[in-house]
């Protein structure tokens, strides 16, 4: 039985939606019942001070949880965040309440046997809850004291397997949308590039040593599942450059109502017939669509990729076969310069194993940043704060026009001495002997 | 209770250390079809609210069902989940960028079973344990963060607010009735730990009073000049007070510059914000990430504050709700939210969602602001 | 005839292009012939100088003018420019060369007489070369010397009854479209708006008291012709809240073909059969038309009133009857922050004689401008350090969603301590009753 | 040449004085048909290039010849005006704010016999003193500044840039054969005297070389304090040197930061930036003012230096006519410059025109810089 009464939690157990306090309290339960009699290694209370704290604070309106204390795992520099609650003689059980981020692996498939295993793990040396996932895509294990973080990243690693994941100034884990493994858009692995990259910079992942946080996030196309371009530092986002293969009969038949457009994404509602002019050629953003005699054109060249029109017609509108990625940088929250989405800047690029020109442009940039990037400053602000064109040069790209959405409305350019004939060097003295004073 | 060691040797911390190693390969985990037609799909269908079909250019199908749960997930309810994978997936299963969690099947007729099975299981308290739906255009599971559940500078709650959200919303996750997908996320301070930036509608958290300085600790506890650096509006300054007779350097704020950001406590302890009155909810609108049709697009703030309501947050709710169903109602098919309102204009957003404006919904940060102010005489009356 | 050898200018004396080379030789040859015998206040050369430092440029690829000098008329702060050039042993013609600014009437409709009495002021006092009109708006007789100045200004009150124009960190001559005179569009009286505020303003016109310079312009409508959302510190720009008048009968002779779209405007070119579908309907930026049944139907409440309907069938269609203005604040040039437009601040507003709560406007913006304007600062400027939330606080305008494009996309709002529960004062101790540390 | 006295007496400047009386009431300049259709027009038409027809309420009729005009306008230029006014319209004319002069008649015969007149008349170089035109979808007249002309900041000449470019594109002014009207101006500097920055096609004089610092003279000729704050860049510094043997105040340029805005001169006439090879000329594009279908918007910089050619600046005219040509050939009827350009992208502006890309082009001033980037994979190749 629950040590606390938790009225106004009480209330969030009806409704239809899964409630998690329902589910903490059978834990709570599971935890006092004990039917393995486990060993707890953090107090079996846990999730029922967990309970009884969350109702202090519904009742209090502020949260009860301490500025986060620095605690980890030998020779890593992130992958736990230390919590310690303000109420520890009331809630013993949660007097200390670190977090584990665990690595997840690409594209959040799990047998059963992890997941078991992991539970396992959480029941012995946690507080048996979870989140799965983290908003930045690890599995986070919410709730321990500070003398099981060795133990549970020993027997992660040795009988699991599987590493922390990233806090800090650091390469944080990396996450990609399902891409290749289920779904027909994908235009490169990104899972697997997901992976890779994860392995080949865990160093940059568990030591610290970049000016702050640093994320990549992986599309399999440009319908972002993973939201790479809203949340990562650098976003890697599939796409192609040749042409979308069409076939007619198959548009045809949507045309003629055989199949339901979107793939039946829609159908909730009656929208009426479907309306090809309508409902693709009208929307296409680059107006490169005509659909005429029964026959569905695309002026390839001019389109901008979007995917609507293989969104509505799944069956008979695939990607290109010429595929690789686009990346953007920069993406990030507010804090503190305002939000930023990810900027493009290399258009197209290959995406093939061994992932060498990706890597290298990552370092390129990272070299960049390192040198040049402020204390707790996103790579996204240095951006701003010293131009675009510099993330160019030194990553050997060249501007084009589709660096920018348009050309800057002003005309403060910053030209360099090389650039303007004679260079800067002038004497007043020659100024004088043409213009008087 | 007594301490059981894994192995590891704290006098040897080096000794047999597994490290750098990363997450296993996904390859692992991926189900039998799934591994098989990996990279050569031909084409989905969404057969019925929350049950995808996905079919290979090998002519194999694989049925997914999608089902919501709260991300924040006791071990318990997870080996239910592997208790189910087991019986229907072969022991596999995967959970989604928001959080839900897929079943895959080979045959429809599991996948119907699997779904009924799904659908059937609730908690005592008579909430759905895993309802089947978050496909197509309808609403998905909410993207949120910690709360007052693990985190020191939340606003607000998030498990509840999600919570009091999707039970209002719920008939859009188990029906694909929208114009579009719409998606919901909720961040419980500034720091905005998720998409919350870029969401159709989006629930965040924020503080409405200055840090209150704790003057005997601050020197302590953090240094004085990462605080004042913190602060991006320079609102605060380092000072020395007298306090118990001592002179003591800690630093002081200039209320009327805070626009309560927290970065301040984020740098320093003993700066702290939260407060039951000051704090409460911010409602944004009109973000997306997709780059179909139009481009991605920040959400912006409709609603500056709505006070906190724990534990079901009435008044949130019912504005969240509201909006979803003018949108509803008015939107063209295909059109996100935000589309909708840049159709309609702002001024007729506010108008037919029964909306106050006020002057706090005008961006006054920074020089970016002046884009989002209005020149031309294009508007509607 | 001509001192100096002009063979670089020379070349602009040929093509179609009315050639300022060659008007300006007229000039030298009117002025060494000068059959009048007018006993030239400034040199007679000063055309000719002026046609020599000019090919010295031309030459030189620089300016041989001096940074200004501070000279003007008693009593008022601006109205001429100070100008001497650095070659005056050369060109002793143009060794002063002072510009002087004299307000032009709204919608610069002249008589012959005004024009010739003018023409005779400056032949006699001036080089005899002008701008009509200057960027701002005024006339500009440009070359004179300083002593001439209070002679041109008493000439210029007291035989033709017209004073200068602005300089400095005045209020800027007022300028307008000629709205009302010539042009079926025109939402209110531009001109007498010009003129009535004008007067009224004359001691901020001709008194520096203002941090930097102040730009009113005046459009008739939307169509702005005298450019003043892109150049004044206040826009005032005609608009309607009522209904768009049609006429149907005409609308169907325009779709039959008898009358030419858009007045004709695009003659020049066959652009094939007027399409009111896709020419009208399909380019109304709030979509809200509809023709159907040879009938041109407008949802007036969803109308932006941007008048490309109008101005393609100026016949059919005309502005509603309820008219005023819109007042948009800020725009200016970019130095130093970047170019801004003006924004819109009042969406409607009567504008009708003897406008006095256009005036009260004003006078409150500019209150509030002088008050925390830091000097040389656009109150464009002063917009984005202060926020536009103040501009309506200090001016009694509510919020409004039509003063954004989108409301904001960050959270940072400066709340007042009057609008948070319990204020802003608050305990430490208070705090760690319920927080320990 | 003999002081006249205009009846000023400089000993006592307040006698007699007039001030403050501002510019005549407009009325007394209205020709009668329109002061007595004033506030009652009908309709308008274009009767053809340069010739417009209002017609009011009152059936009245009034015909309009517009005509070009160097706005740099001799005196002896505007007496010929006058008696053309005078011999066709009763004494009036007016001047347009884009400083093209026009006539008004009230028959069509006296129109036709006025454009008669006007295009007869040329100077004796054989260019034309009053080309009829500017009206339509076509290239008016181009605002412009003082260049070489009158001031003292100029990094290229106005009124030879200007004539240089109307020569290139005269077609357009006397035809009605473009997709949209097309305003060109020009400005002789950043401080853009002009409309600049919001036209179809801009001409912008650039410096780009630092100022040279007058050391000798410049403690003398303007406040250090001053010109330290002119500048946006924060390039600017106080600092003492020795300057023949005394300490003198004087200010240091750190170069890298300049991006030659030219406010410092402006602030202090010892710094002073004006080169013939560091100066020359911009070219934006795709701005608009009108508020006709599309926003008003800002000009481009879609070239960012040509050097000085006077007196044709050839290369200058090559890329605006290109330009033009392209837009022409290209654009939807009633399209903007800038709105072809965004309908099509950017990128394929580039193609089309043919211009070269760099990344001078991409901006880097300041926040909002960051909203002309590319935050979307909508891209065409
Ligand atoms: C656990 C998690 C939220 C969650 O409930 O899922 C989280 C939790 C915290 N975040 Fe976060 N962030 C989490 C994903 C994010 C994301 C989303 C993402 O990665 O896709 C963002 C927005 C994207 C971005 O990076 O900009 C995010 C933006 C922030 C920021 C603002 C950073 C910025 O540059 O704008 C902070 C503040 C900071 O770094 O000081 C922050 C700081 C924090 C801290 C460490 C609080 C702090 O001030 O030190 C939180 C610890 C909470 C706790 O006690 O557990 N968190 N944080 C997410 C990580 C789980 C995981 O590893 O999977
Ligand atoms: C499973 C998941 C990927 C994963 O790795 O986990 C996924 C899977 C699919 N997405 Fe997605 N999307 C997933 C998150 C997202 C996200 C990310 C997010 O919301 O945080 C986005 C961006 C949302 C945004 O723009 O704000 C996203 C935007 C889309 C879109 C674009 C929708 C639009 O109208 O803009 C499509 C296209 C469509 O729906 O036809 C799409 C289409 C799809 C398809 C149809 C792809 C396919 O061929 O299989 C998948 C099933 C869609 C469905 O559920 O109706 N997916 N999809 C994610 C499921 C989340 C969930 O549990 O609900
Ligand atoms: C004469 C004129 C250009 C012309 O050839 O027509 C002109 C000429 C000068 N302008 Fe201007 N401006 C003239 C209209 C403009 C306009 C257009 C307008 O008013 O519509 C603008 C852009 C709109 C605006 O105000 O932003 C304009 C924006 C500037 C600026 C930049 C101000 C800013 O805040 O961005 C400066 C720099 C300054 O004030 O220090 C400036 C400064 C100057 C100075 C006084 C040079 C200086 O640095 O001191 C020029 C004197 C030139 C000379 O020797 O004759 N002038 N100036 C225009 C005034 C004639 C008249 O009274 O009718
Ligand atoms: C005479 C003048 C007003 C004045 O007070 O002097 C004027 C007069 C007319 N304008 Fe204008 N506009 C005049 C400067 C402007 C300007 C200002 C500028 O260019 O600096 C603009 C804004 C330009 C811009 O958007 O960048 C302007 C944008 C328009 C438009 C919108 C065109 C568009 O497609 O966006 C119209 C509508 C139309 O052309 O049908 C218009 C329409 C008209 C009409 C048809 C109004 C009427 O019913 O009489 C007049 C004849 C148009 C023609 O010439 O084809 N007027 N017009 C100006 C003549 C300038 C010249 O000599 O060429
Ligand atoms: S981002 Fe594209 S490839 Fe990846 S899951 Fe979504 S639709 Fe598929
Ligand atoms: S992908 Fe988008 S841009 Fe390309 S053809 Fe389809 S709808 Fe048009
Ligand atoms: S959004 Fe803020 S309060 Fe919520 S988890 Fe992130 S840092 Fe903590
Ligand atoms: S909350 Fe933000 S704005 Fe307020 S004092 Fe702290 S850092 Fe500064
Ligand atoms: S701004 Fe409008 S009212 Fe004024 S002249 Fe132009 S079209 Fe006519
Ligand atoms: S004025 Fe513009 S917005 Fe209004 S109906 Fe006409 S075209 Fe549409
Ligand atoms: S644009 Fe610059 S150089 Fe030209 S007149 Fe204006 S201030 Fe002088
Ligand atoms: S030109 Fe502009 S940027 Fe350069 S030093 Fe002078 S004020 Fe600074």
């Amino acid at each position: 039985m629950a040590k606390h009464k938790t009225p106004l939690l009480d209330q969030l157990e009806s409704g239809p939606w899964p409630s998690f306090v329902s589910d903490i309290k059978q834990e709570i339960e599971h935890r006092y019942a004990n039917p393995k009699g486990v060993d707890f290694q953090v107090p079996a209370e846990c999730p029922d001070d967990l309970l009884g704290l969350l109702e202090l604070s519904y009742v209090d309106g502020e949260t009860h949880w301490k500025h986060g204390g620095i605690v980890g795992v030998f020779g890593y520099g992130g992958g736990v965040i230390g919590r310690y609650c303000d109420q520890p003689q009331k809630f013993p059980g949660v007097a200390h309440f670190h977090t584990v981020r665990v690595a997840q692996p690409s594209g959040m498939f799990y047998t059963t046997k992890f997941l078991r295993d992991l539970c396992d793990l959480w029941e012995l040396r946690g507080s048996g809850l979870t989140n799965m996932h983290g908003a930045t895509g690890d599995i986070v294990l919410i709730g321990t004291s500070t003398p099981q973080l060795e133990e549970i990243f020993y027997e992660l690693t040795h009988k699991m397997g599987n590493d922390l994941g990233g806090s800090g100034s650091n390469l944080r884990t990396p996450a990609c949308c399902l891409g290749e493994s289920r779904c027909e858009y994908a235009c490169y692995d990104s899972q697997e590039l997901c992976y890779q990259l994860t392995q080949q910079y865990q160093d940059e992942l568990h030591r610290p040593a970049f000016p702050y946080k640093f994320k990549f996030k992986f599309d399999g196309c440009s319908l972002g599942c993973v939201a790479a371009i809203a949340r990562s530092d650098m976003s890697f986002i599939g796409t192609w450059r040749d042409e979308i293969r069409v076939d007619q009969k198959i548009v045809a038949a949507y045309v003629g109502g055989e199949f339901a457009p979107n793939a039946g994404a829609h159908s909730g509602r009656d929208w009426g017939k479907f309306d090809i002019q309508k409902e693709v050629v009208d929307l296409c953003p680059s107006g490169c669509m005509r659909y005429e005699g029964g026959k569905l054109e695309i002026n390839n060249k001019e389109c901008v990729r979007c995917m609507h029109c293989i969104c509505v017609m799944p069956r008979a509108l695939k990607i290109g076969n010429d595929r690789g990625l686009s990346i953007l940088i920069g993406a990030k929250a507010p804090i503190l310069d305002g939000p930023q989405m990810g900027s493009l800047t290399i258009p197209f690029i290959k995406a093939e194993a061994p992932y060498d020109n990706l890597k290298e442009f990552v370092e390129s940039v990272w070299d960049w940043w390192m040198e040049e990037g402020k204390n707790r400053e996103r790579i996204g602000e240095t951006l701003k704060r010293l131009g675009f064109a510099r993330l160019l040069e030194v990553t050997g790209t060249t501007a084009d026009p589709r660096h920018v959405q348009e050309p800057r409305h002003n005309p403060y350019i910053f030209w360099k001495e090389e650039d303007v004939k004679g260079g800067w060097q002038r004497e007043i003295s020659d100024y004088r002997s043409k213009h008087q004073r | 209770m007594a301490f059981i060691s894994s192995g590891y040797n704290p006098e040897k911390p080096m000794q047999d250390r597994i490290t750098d190693i990363g997450p296993q390969h996904f390859s692992k985990f991926l189900p039998p079809v799934i591994a098989k037609n990996k990279g050569a799909w031909d084409y989905h269908e969404i057969v019925e609210p929350g049950m995808l079909m996905h079919v290979g250019l090998s002519g194999d199908k694989v049925f997914t069902i999608r089902c919501g749960g709260a991300r924040l997930m006791s071990i318990t309810n997870i080996r239910e989940l592997c208790d189910i994978a087991d019986k229907y997936c072969g022991g596999h299963l995967r959970f989604t960028t928001r959080n839900n969690i897929e079943f895959m099947v080979t045959t429809l007729e599991d996948a119907k079973a699997l779904k009924a099975d799904l659908t059937s299981r609730k908690h005592t308290g008579g909430s759905f344990k895993f309802p089947v739906g978050g496909t197509g255009a309808g609403v998905t599971n909410i993207v949120h963060t910690q709360g007052w559940v693990h985190c020191h500078t939340p606003a607000t709650d998030a498990s509840g607010t999600v919570k009091a959200t999707m039970d209002v919303v719920f008939e859009e996750f188990t029906n694909m009735r929208l114009p579009a997908p719409v998606r919901i996320s909720m961040a419980c301070c500034l720091n905005m730990c998720g998409a919350v930036h870029c969401s159709d509608i989006a629930i965040l958290g924020i503080h409405r009073k200055p840090p209150i300085i704790d003057h005997e600790n601050l020197d302590n506890v953090c240094e004085v000049p990462l605080a004042v650096a913190a602060c991006p509006t320079g609102a605060i300054r380092p000072t020395k007070i007298e306090y118990q007779g001592k002179q003591i350097n800690t630093v002081a704020v200039k209320n009327e510059r805070c626009m309560f950001c927290g970065n301040c406590y984020t740098m320093c302890p003993a700066m702290p914000l939260s407060d039951r009155d000051g704090d409460g909810i911010a409602l944004m609108v009109g973000g997306k990430i997709s780059n179909r049709i139009t481009k991605p697009t920040f959400s912006k703030v409709i609603v500056p504050f709505i006070p906190n309501e724990p534990p079901r947050w009435p008044t949130m709710t019912k504005v969240i709700k509201k909006i979803l169903d003018t949108y509803a109602g008015d939107a063209h098919k295909y059109e996100r939210l935000g589309d909708w309102a840049n159709r309609i204009g702002w001024e007729r957003f506010f108008e037919k969602c029964e909306l106050e404006f006020s002057h706090h919904l005008i961006d006054d940060f920074r020089d970016p602001a002046y884009y989002t102010w209005r020149q031309t005489t294009q508007f509607k009356f």
